[in-house]
């Protein structure tokens, strides 16, 4: 499953970039994220609660930066498991931040999601549909991090 | 595991609703049912309303307006003759929803809870506009059909509460219609229209389902269409105004892109079967 | 030709008559035993672990949370199982994931508990740390240079044939025949395309499941849903390393298979799990997993090319094939084999070749499938006869009689056409099609022609006559429901002469019942329905010889007669098969047991007409045709096909239970509009997107037509037994070809993929619209 | 585990008191318990329909039914149809007609017969493909069971 946006922040790359890279500013951002650990320079672990429908998961996440190119490019890799183990998510991930004319930060992201287990057999629609609202979500609390409105 | 509660009151469901964190009420079981066995919900208990007096059935109320208890079955939905008019949309629909056997088992209440998006109700209910009774620990409150739906298996239902009933205003003499696209008989909608036309041939409603989170109704495009019905112009400017507020997810069922080219045609398609069956 | 019919002044017979199937009444009466309704005392239940990756190294497993768990008595994973490894054509699968996994949902660990809940929830909590690797989820990926390899050890696996394995090509044929290219010189017409189909799905109603106990010896009992029990003892010996001799495998009444049961699926998990539990363990697979763990149909893409002269004849074709093999060959060589065997179709092509290549993936195995490969290609096959046809003008039917093969023909690389009612099929499909609909409309129609063949491997039976006279036929075939123990004790009572009921059918057991391959092939009516004929012969010879005793006169005097008497050419005087059997019992002779076993042994490749390289089956069969119109409406709104008529007409030899093979076309019909129409298995990357019925839909008695018209042409075939032949595939195979082309009436738009939905067929008027 | 509880329900015209867990379903009830095996797992989802049984003269899933909330109920299988006048009939007439082959669907299809034949004595076929839409057989074609309940409903009306 392919999830991909952009949106715009109006703020400068360089400060977008701090704060996409500081997990304390992320654990506020992601919605249903219950906190994030930094293992090692490029291993996170992270625990993010969805909710779709009558359907309730905790994933136990593990996020390794495979790359980053400061202050543009981070490519990473996110695999978990729901507690229960019953189901298992990974996914590969690109987050790109361009500056815009108007010297703000047009941030691209892109992500490669497989869902397996008791998750796994349920329509793939509706999934897609919740990782858009949940990136919608996100942009939200970001563009409130950073003080700048949309 | 679970535990199974049998309140006998609506008072009593929404006191054990909140007393324990991860409850679940529990109407006819259809959905419920399978998507346990299925390992997709899990829930420490499950607070049964199938004891509790006065929430199934339906009544004519005083004033002419029709009220359907949350724990009424499909099939009595579906054979009630009280839904007429601009009313039988719903009766149509109920009649669609999976087999006869499960419409033996679920509940409106149950379905429209669940508010899957390409299940049969929501539509052919924001048709009618439908007004849900919701009882929870703050007490009673109605919300209408249109705002019930807030985004994908999201409604306007809170921790705790539940639908107790749907009221829906006296039916009126309208020819009305009700159509899924569907893979096979029983499936949920790939995409399905609800359409009801008044005798006159002047008031049009119209809800699209399964294209969206919820149901997709225009009021104002549907004032405008009045009186032109027969102007295909018209109509195709209607249904690009509904198509322009689609929201379609691609499953296995079909692609956005299909359910985008469905609308238009679905609803020419009843507009024609409502003609064909009124002339 | 000269056939073995029976008596016609003999009423008591048996062939040709619609009997009910002797299991009907239990099944009626709820009364019939599938795999989950038996019980042995002290039995556990099982439940798998799958795997969540499509391909990853299995680094080591945790069992301890899981083995504490409630009612937990044994596990096992693949450090259980040894090195052996199964396969039908390629011996490439351990019992249970072993060192890695190659699919999302493959068997990686097992449990054994009190109950099935409890099983469930232990083996959530085994924990097994995986390394993943690369996934292949495509042929052509599979073939790039430098792509990860599924089968590291391929080179070194056992072959039951030429497969020209190496890297992730899990196998390869060609077949030539004449020159193909030198001939489209010589065409007026040349039609070519490239065809997808998707995978299908069985979805037999009954999931698989198994139920397997130790004695005190260690010899191993095991019942199972299955189509062949001698399949499943091989499979489960070979995967475990166990001697056949201590392995006995049975079957319960079975909820039908269409190729999905035929080799293995749990059996072997389920026999390590009890030996390891040392109590009796039952599996059952729920929906999700059936889906998921064992096979479906493969998804082909076919490129074809075919030419012909103005005049309708039929040159030469060329077709090539890329198959998806999934992560373990199973019937995937041989489906591909007999998909080019038969890409041609039932026409007599001077020049013909057929190239395919077979790859691994890491997706869930795909194997035999009703049809068998045939249906994939005929999809693209017929809708170009009917192409060259539009194109000079000539008629569906015409086009299909002037090039179709004759009796006498060699199908394509060499096998003998002895019987065809081809003609008969097509006949009495345009007869009924042609008349208009009772609403005076157009017709949108849609014919398509197929042959499929009935035969292979090893058969055999018992006829053993009781002390009382009635008969006890063992055969070791497994009844799926089609009804096969019915047609054989109907082939047994009328070689016996007698009364239909008095034929008792045994239960397929590997240490009672002769050797079977399987149920599969449609091949139990024509190769078992032979060793019963000959067994109930050397039965009667028996008889023979005892009354002549009894009789006192020399054996050619006598004569069987109806209802189990022989007697005296001329007189009345005669002993009855009591009489004589009772003798045999406690006297004379020995008891009276006929036994047959056959192997099917045609060669199918003729090498002075033909090149073949990497051919599956070096012995095919005898071939069975059939004919099939549909009349389809399209709906407007959403472009969905619906079928409102359709003629089934199949050349069948001679159909020994004509209900039962009317069934057969209405079922295999039904199946196939299913394939053609909507059924697919989507996968989402990796992951099945679709495993359950609420996502993954069949036809339901509302999207069928009610207007299914079967004809039975019998042209019988020398070597059958009373002319019969194979009924069980040959209703599905025609059904994507001739839906195809009602479409492409109906619509103007020819359609390349598989499966004609809504969307496809809204999309091809609109672009037909267009131009 | 939750504790078990016990229910009493009429089960083919007896009263039988069963154990189950709260989230114990009438299937598995019926199967794991009382061993009555008519009733099949086909896929747990409410959508094959071989698990059909007859709950107070309707047709229902029993996978879809928790037990516990068939305390006090009538519950009714092939098994306890063996004296049902239309039961006999349709027994009889998918015998004959060919509409038995895997049989695994059988029983939950005759419970939707059944049901069919005691509400409308002489449906149309396309009342009976409408009735019997929930109940899936991947052998038949469904052509020779629409004919079994057509002949049954004959028969009955004579």
């Amino acid at each position: 499953m392919k999830i991909a946006g952009e949106f715009e922040i109006d703020a400068p790359r360089a400060e977008v970039w701090e704060k996409v890279r500081d997990p304390q500013v992320m654990v506020q951002c992601i919605p249903g994220c219950e906190g994030i650990e930094q293992i090692d320079a490029t291993t996170y672990r992270s625990q993010v609660s969805v909710k779709v429908g009558p359907i309730k998961a905790t994933f136990n996440l593990k996020v390794e930066v495979v790359s980053e190119e400061a202050p543009h490019t981070v490519l990473s890799r996110t695999s978990g498991e729901e507690g229960t183990r019953a189901s298992v998510v990974s996914s590969e991930n690109v987050l790109r931040l361009a500056e815009t004319p108007e010297g703000g930060t047009l941030v691209s992201y892109e992500a490669d999601v497989s869902m397996t287990g008791r998750l796994g057999k349920f329509g793939l629609g509706i999934f897609r549909k919740k990782a858009d609202q949940l990136a919608g979500v996100f942009v939200e609390n970001f563009r409130a991090k950073l003080g700048v409105s949309a | 595991m679970t535990e199974l509660l049998f309140p006998t009151t609506v008072e009593e469901a929404v006191a054990l609703l909140a007393a324990h964190e991860d409850a679940r009420p529990i109407a006819g079981g259809a959905t419920l049912v399978a998507m346990r066995n299925a390992g997709l919900v899990e829930s420490t208990h499950l607070v049964s309303l199938d004891r509790i007096a006065g929430l199934a059935g339906i009544v004519r109320l005083e004033d002419g307006r029709i009220r359907i208890g949350a724990m009424t079955k499909h099939a009595e939905t579906a054979s009630c003759e009280m839904l007429s008019g601009s009313l039988e949309v719903l009766r149509k629909a109920a009649g669609m929803i999976a087999n006869r056997v499960v419409r033996n088992m679920g509940t409106m209440g149950g379905s429209v809870a669940n508010a899957d998006p390409a299940a049969d109700y929501l539509p052919a209910l924001a048709c009618c506009d439908a007004v849900l009774t919701i009882a929870g620990p703050g007490g009673t409150r109605e919300v209408s059909i249109l705002d019930y739906v807030e985004d994908w298996y999201e409604t306007a239902l809170g921790e705790g509460e539940i639908i107790t009933a749907f009221t829906l205003p006296a039916p009126y003499a309208a020819a009305s219609s009700y159509r899924k696209i569907a893979r096979v008989s029983g499936d949920f909608a790939t995409a399905s229209c609800a359409m009801a036309l008044e005798a006159d041939g002047q008031g049009v409603r119209v809800a699209i389902g399964a294209c969206g989170p919820g149901p997709i109704r225009d009021p104002e495009a549907e004032a405008a269409l009045c009186g032109h019905l027969g102007d295909p112009e018209a109509v195709a400017t209607f249904a690009k105004a509904l198509a322009d507020q689609a929201d379609p997810v691609d499953d296995v069922r079909g692609s956005a892109e299909y359910r985008l080219q469905l609308i238009p045609r679905l609803i020419s398609g009843v507009l024609n079967d409502i003609s064909k069956e009124t002339v | 030709m000269s056939l073995d019919q029976p008596n016609p002044s003999f009423t008591g017979g048996a062939v040709g008559k619609s009997v009910p199937k002797v299991d009907s009444l239990e099944k009626v009466q709820g009364r019939a035993e599938y795999i989950a309704d038996l019980y042995r005392p002290g039995m556990l239940h099982g439940a798998i672990l799958a795997s969540p990756y499509p391909h990853a190294r299995i680094l080591g497993y945790d069992l301890t949370e899981a083995l504490a768990a409630p009612g937990v008595v044994a596990i096992i994973t693949g450090d259980d199982v040894g090195e052996g490894r199964m396969g039908a054509f390629i011996k490439d699968e351990h019992a249970i994931a072993k060192g890695k996994v190659l699919y999302v949902g493959e068997p990686v660990a097992a449990v054994a508990a009190r109950t099935e809940t409890e099983a469930r929830a232990a083996c959530r909590l085994i924990r097994v740390d995986y390394e993943e690797l690369p996934a292949i989820l495509s042929p052509e990926e599979g073939l790039e240079e430098g792509a990860a390899i599924l089968h590291e050890k391929l080179a070194d696996y056992i072959k039951v044939f030429d497969a020209g394995s190496e890297g992730n090509l899990c196998s390869r044929t060609e077949l030539s025949e004449g020159n193909v290219d030198g001939a489209w010189a010589g065409c007026d017409v040349i039609v070519e395309g490239e065809y997808t189909t998707q995978p299908q799905a069985h979805v037999s109603m009954e999931p698989c499941g198994a139920l397997a106990e130790v004695d005190a010896n260690g010899r191993v009992t095991l019942w199972s849903a299955n189509q062949s029990v001698f399949r499943v003892q091989a499979n489960v010996c070979e995967s475990l390393s166990l001697p056949m001799s201590k392995l006995r495998s049975l079957t319960p009444r079975v909820g039908a298979g269409f190729g999905n049961k035929m080799e293995p699926h749990i059996q072997p998990i389920t026999v390590a799990l009890a030996m390891k539990a040392q109590r009796p363990v039952k599996l059952i697979l729920t929906r999700e997993e059936d889906f998921e763990m064992v096979r479906a149909r493969h998804p082909f893409k076919v490129r074809m090319k075919t030419g012909a002269k103005k005049d309708g004849t039929l040159v030469a074709r060329h077709c090539e094939v890329l198959v998806d093999c999934g992560a373990f060959a199973d019937d995937s060589p041989g489906v591909m084999g007999y998909a080019l065997l038969m890409c041609g179709g039932p026409y007599r092509f001077p020049h013909m070749k057929a190239e395919g290549r077979l790859v691994y993936t890491n997706k869930l195995r795909f194997g035999a499938f009703r049809g068998f490969g045939n249906p994939q290609v005929l999809f693209a096959g017929e809708q170009q006869i009917d192409q060259i046809a539009e194109r000079i003008g000539m008629d569906p039917f015409a086009i299909r009689r002037k090039n179709m093969v004759r009796e006498g023909d060699r199908w394509f690389v060499g096998p003998e056409i002895a019987s065809n009612g081809l003609a008969g099929c097509l006949d009495a499909v345009e007869q009924a099609a042609k008349l208009p609909r009772a609403d005076g409309s157009a017709r949108n129609f849609g014919l398509a022609v197929t042959a499929h063949i009935s035969g292979l491997l090893g058969t055999g039976a018992i006829v053993k006559m009781l002390e009382d006279g009635t008969i006890s036929l063992n055969t070791g075939a497994t009844d799926i429901g089609q009804g096969s123990d019915t047609v054989l004790a109907q082939i047994c009572a009328e070689e016996l002469k007698l009364p239909f009921d008095q034929v008792a059918v045994a239960s397929p057991d590997t240490d009672g019942s002769p050797y079977n391959w399987g149920t599969t092939a449609s091949r139990v009516t024509y190769t078992t329905g032979r060793a019963v004929k000959a067994a109930a012969k050397k039965v009667v010879d028996q008889a023979m010889e005892q009354a002549a005793e009894m009789l006192d006169c020399d054996v050619d005097e006598l004569e069987l007669r109806e209802g189990g008497r022989i007697g005296k050419v001329g007189s009345n005087s005669d002993v009855t098969f009591a009489q004589i059997s009772g003798r045999a019992h406690w006297a004379v002779g020995g008891p009276l047991v006929g036994s047959e076993t056959l192997v099917f042994d045609q060669p199918t490749h003729d090498p002075k007409r033909a090149i073949a390289l990497g051919l599956p089956f070096p012995r095919i069969g005898v071939f069975s045709f059939a004919a099939l119109g549909v009349d389809v409406d399209i709906d407007e709104v959403s472009g969905q096909v619906s079928v409102r008529e359709a003629w089934s007409a199949a050349d069948v030899g001679r159909a020994i239970n004509p209900k039962l093979v009317e069934v057969q076309l209405h079922g295999g019909f039904v199946q196939g509009l299913g394939y053609s129409l909507f059924e697919e298995m989507v996968w989402d990357g990796p992951r099945l997107a679709n495993p359950s019925l609420m996502d993954y839909k069949v036809p339901t008695m509302r999207d069928v037509p009610d207007a299914i018209h079967t004809y039975i042409i019998e042209d019988p075939d020398p070597t059958g037994p009373f002319g019969a032949k194979g009924a069980g595939e040959i209703g599905l195979n025609a059904a994507p070809g001739a839906l195809a082309n009602a479409v492409a009436q109906a619509t103007g738009f020819r359609h390349n993929h598989l499966p004609l939905t809504g969307e496809r067929v809204l999309n091809g008027m609109l672009a037909a619209e267009k131009t | 585990m939750a504790k078990k509880m016990l229910h009493s329900l009429t089960l083919n015209g007896e009263e039988v008191e069963v154990a189950s867990a709260p989230e114990a379903t009438l299937l598995e009830t019926l199967r794991e318990d009382l061993r009555v095996l008519s009733s099949k797992r086909g896929c747990n989802q409410g959508v094959c329909g071989a698990c059909t049984v007859i709950i107070d003269g309707k047709p229902v899933r029993s996978c879809l039914t928790l037990t516990a909330r068939c305390e006090g109920h009538d519950v009714r299988t092939v098994e306890g149809l063996s004296d049902d006048r239309i039961l006999n009939a349709l027994q009889k007439h998918m015998v004959e007609a060919g509409g038995v082959q895997c049989g695994f669907c059988t029983g939950g299809m005759l419970m939707s017969a059944r049901n069919l034949l005691a509400e409308v004595p002489r449906p149309s076929r396309d009342a009976v493909k409408s009735a019997l839409s929930g109940n899936i057989c991947r052998c038949t074609g469904y052509r020779t069971i629409v004919d079994a309940v057509c002949g049954a409903a004959e028969e009955l009306a004579q």
